[in-house]
């Protein structure tokens, strides 16, 4: 087996895959948004929940995806990183996160910022992966904003 | 496995490749299996049109110096070469587009800007309907939507089967006095399915309706006779049939082309221009605004005289052998699903797949890494793949330059792709 | 006879164009004048094409696979190197059509299809003014045409001033509240006339209309860049800048292109594909329907590094200084008389006259007796050529490759041909 | 100067360009036409008059030509062509020219048949020169049906 292979599905992504974290859709939500792949069909629904105290605090995310191990996990690893952090807090992690993946392999990428995301690194240097494990977190921002203009 | 017929050496044919010589990784030979996407190009298509641009290009039609004559020669040679490829009665009913794409949007367009002058039948207005098939690629539905949209006209389809094939047993209701269009592929792109031709035109005669036939996957891997095929018009990719990219054909019959109106405007279409208004040239030019694709045409006649000297029929048995090959060996690998007709000996080209429990992507992620090029996802054809509750397939495509080896390293690394998800706890 | 370029060194540049060392008669040799029609290509661009081709090639975008990553990448990146050319802000804004023409038809089409969800401002209606100059060549009028004829809009037109340039005079009244496009060539492929794009960009933002740019004759010769130009929409042609035939460019403000309903549709334009509705992705994709000329972008790139590495002020200041030399030495034969701005020293590539009572046809024809490949006829710019009483122009024009020595044969090629005529009785 | 264009531009060429046969539109005449070559913007007016009588006796070919000279000439030549004689007699002729014309010279040429239209046949080697001279028959035979159906 290529050494590629094995670098992509680690024992932790199809753990992730198998048994992902926050999975389902869930109530109470400020947004939804629905995310396709036009080039795959993978799809995801996802959904935020801001406090309402202005810390805009993550209080849930739920998801519903349906796509490749690699999407899968991301989505997965992508809930368990954001849940409980302020949006603030977390975009750090979002910028990072996505600067790696569309690196190539050049950026290393700091597991102290994004835990399991590490993980997921290994699709980078597939083009066609990076989309997969980046939906996810299109979704996250784009309920990000709806939720912001839904709450202003 | 079955060895390839006598009189078709694969191994010399293989040899015309120059790509095919590619490694992926240092140990891991490119096996291409996804001819079905885009094809790839014999020496003798690269020769032609490097040969062509090397010594005869000019613009075409447009001038009186010799190298124009040159190059309009070359042009035109290979509007007469296609024409013969496709046993068309003239090379005037031969239309140079960009792509199948382009020549099933350039059907659907025209069909709906005509004015007073045009006959009602090459005229689909509102009420009208567009009979489509649930087997289509995007390319043969999505320009039927935005007709319909355009024009207040309805777009309906014959269903799928459960045995990927077309569910034909309510046409006689779905094919009604206003059916302007019926629309179909040759054969799936995903299933292989080969469709009724004389079936579906004898259906669209009996109300007077024009017949448009997707050859995109059936022209590179069987003979495709317009002159006995029955249908109107019909759509072709150059990159499919080891032909370059930004090449398509659209074949229609001369006395239906000659009342359509233009799509594309501008230079080499016209007839006369004043700034307030233009006449339009006779076809094929009237449909090939702008400097055609020259080179490209060339490098598709190449392509014709390359699959002509194997033979279509030596092609369609060669790629029916590796398909039952294929088909045979995955049917034996517990989990995995055939998508499409596994028992039509006529199939050729494509083989797609299910593997139980595992994404399309990941499937192709194990394979491309043992150097098998198949492609995953809905191949354009997404209202099939949700027809049968899938997100995607997995579909190996086969060529004039597959081998019998190739197709057992696809069925064993399909078998290996089970093993491997399998292993993890 | 001016001096090239000490920097440019032409004898180095014609080396890479193999086209170039044909012979038209054992003791002709071939003098390419007609890059106005279209370029030859340096061995640069075939090379990129074939190494592609033998190496990388798959489809783009719908592959899992290694293969399809190397062509994605191939393509993509060729978008990259062609925004770059343009001074594009982002690839995002560049669009691969096979033509100008394509390009020009996109645009027109688009305008024209929009419904409620379409901003008002790229939805041409009923009523409402698209303006175009009386120089245009058919390929940005024809669809103008069209446009106003299925929309119930109308063409109105900047007419000709004596001197070969635009006359501007009436530009307060000929654009309105009512203009929704005002559409222009860069350069004539005529007269070379280079037209006033800050005044009719700063007329057409006055109103609101669109600007819609026809560099199909300027970016071959002079510096094109889209972030200075002030227009919103560009179109060029690959193959009259040294790339194939069967590609052109859209460049459009990302703003725009998207809020701008598709064109073609098909595969790898969707988001997604129901059996009764479709929805679109993002621009560029959403304007790609279908497999792409690959190879051609490719080769495009190439084209574009080949003339980045010359640099297009060389070029155009290389362009130019023949352009000169041509109208002095035509200007200095009896009977000839140049159609075109002759004392603008901006104007590059082309150059067009007439020959008192000889039709164009039969010039060129002496002319090709000489090696000399120019263009004759209108050009497909008939309305311009009405409008000064002429049937047609002899056209010759230059490229990168032009040497001085080619424009002196030129000069006496027609002063033969004058001659040549006039030796009947 | 070149033998291709000594053959092209014949005395006898440029003698009917110059002064061409039976030029300028008369009447009577049975039908008009008008016919373009796009390519080069070339245009020749056409007027047939044929015989009332039923043997369908060319009495007047008219016309006015705007072209090169070959394509002038052709027009000249063809109305010296046709005029006096019957449609069925001069089919022949038209059938004749029209197949050398296209033959890209392998076809000789009858001077019994196409008198000066030997001249033309210089053209012959030249695809873009061809349409040029064959406009005018091609004008003949629109002109011809036009006339039947309106005499019917
Ligand atoms: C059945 C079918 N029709 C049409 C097309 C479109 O062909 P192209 O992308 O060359 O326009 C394809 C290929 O993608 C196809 O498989
Ligand atoms: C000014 C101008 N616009 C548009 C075009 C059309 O270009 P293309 O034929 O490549 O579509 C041309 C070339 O013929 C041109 O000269």
């Amino acid at each position: 087996m290529s050494t590629h292979l094995s670098a992509l599905y680690t024992e932790l992504v199809i753990e992730h895959d198998k048994r992902p974290l926050h999975a389902g859709l869930r109530e109470p939500f400020g947004a939804e948004v629905h995310h396709v792949n036009p080039t795959c069909g993978d799809e995801i629904t996802l959904r935020l929940q801001l406090s309402a105290d202005g810390a805009e605090r993550i209080e849930d995310v739920s998801y519903d995806a349906v796509g490749c191990a690699m999407s899968r996990a991301a989505a997965s690893i992508m809930a368990d990183l954001l849940i409980g952090r302020t949006v603030t807090e977390v975009e750090p992690v979002r910028a990072h996160f996505e600067e790696a993946m569309g690196s190539r392999g050049r950026v290393e990428g700091d597991e102290d910022l994004i835990g399991d995301g590490i993980a997921l690194l290994g699709a980078a240097k597939f083009p066609a992966r990076v989309k997969c494990v980046l939906m996810p977190w299109k979704a996250y921002q784009a309920a990000l904003v709806e939720t912001r203009a839904l709450g202003a | 496995m079955s060895a390839p017929s006598r009189e078709f050496d694969v191994e010399a044919i293989r040899a015309d490749f120059p790509i095919l010589s590619r490694m992926l990784d240092p140990d891991t030979p490119m096996i291409y299996l996804d001819g079905g996407a885009t094809s790839q190009r014999p020496r003798q298509v690269l020769d032609a049109e490097v040969a062509y641009l090397t010594h005869d290009h000019a613009a075409v039609k447009r001038g009186a110096h010799r190298m124009a004559g040159a190059a309009t020669d070359a042009y035109e040679d290979a509007r007469e070469r296609v024409a013969d490829f496709l046993g068309a009665p003239s090379p005037d009913e031969v239309v140079f587009t960009k792509s199948a794409t382009e020549a099933l949007n350039l059907i659907a367009h025209s069909l709906g800007i005509g004015d007073g002058s045009t006959p009602e039948r090459l005229r689909v207005r509102e009420g009208d309907e567009i009979l489509v098939t649930e087997m289509e690629h995007h390319a043969n539905l999505v320009p039927w939507q935005e007709l319909a949209r355009r024009t207040g006209a309805t777009v309906r389809w014959i269903p799928m089967a459960e045995d990927f094939t077309l569910d034909d047993s309510e046409l006689g209701s779905l094919v009604t006095e206003r059916t302007k269009v019926i629309a179909f592929t040759h054969q799936s792109n995903v299933l292989g399915t080969v469709n009724p031709v004389e079936r579906l035109v004898e259906a669209a005669r009996s109300v007077g309706a024009l017949t448009v036939l997707d050859a995109a996957q059936s022209a590179p891997h069987m003979p495709v006779d317009v002159s006995t095929l029955g249908v109107d018009l019909v759509a072709l990719s150059g990159h499919k049939m080891l032909g370059p990219t930004g090449i398509g054909v659209l074949w229609g019959r001369y006395e239906l082309l000659e009342q359509m109106p233009p799509f594309l405007t501008g230079g080499s279409m016209i007839e006369i221009v004043h700034m307030d208004h233009s006449t339009y040239a006779e076809p094929p030019a009237r449909f090939e605004a702008g400097t055609p694709p020259i080179s490209q045409a060339v490098g598709l006649a190449a392509a014709c005289d390359y699959l002509d000297a194997l033979g279509m029929e030596a092609v369609a048995a060669h790629e029916q052998a590796l398909t039952q090959q294929a088909l045979t060996g995955l049917a034996g690998i517990d989990g995995v699903r055939i998508i499409g007709p596994a028992a039509s000996p006529q199939r050729t080209g494509a083989v797609s797949f299910d593997v139980a429990g595992r994404h399309p992507h990941d499937v192709g992620q194990v394979l491309d890494s043992l150097g098998l090029q198949v492609r995953v996802g809905h191949h354009c054809a997404w209202p099939l793949h949700r027809r049968f509750g899938l997100h995607g397939t997995t579909r190996a495509s086969f060529s004039v330059h597959t081998t019998a080896a190739e197709v057992d390293a696809l069925v064993a690394g399909v078998a290996h792709t089970v093993d491997f998800f399998g292993s993890f706890s």
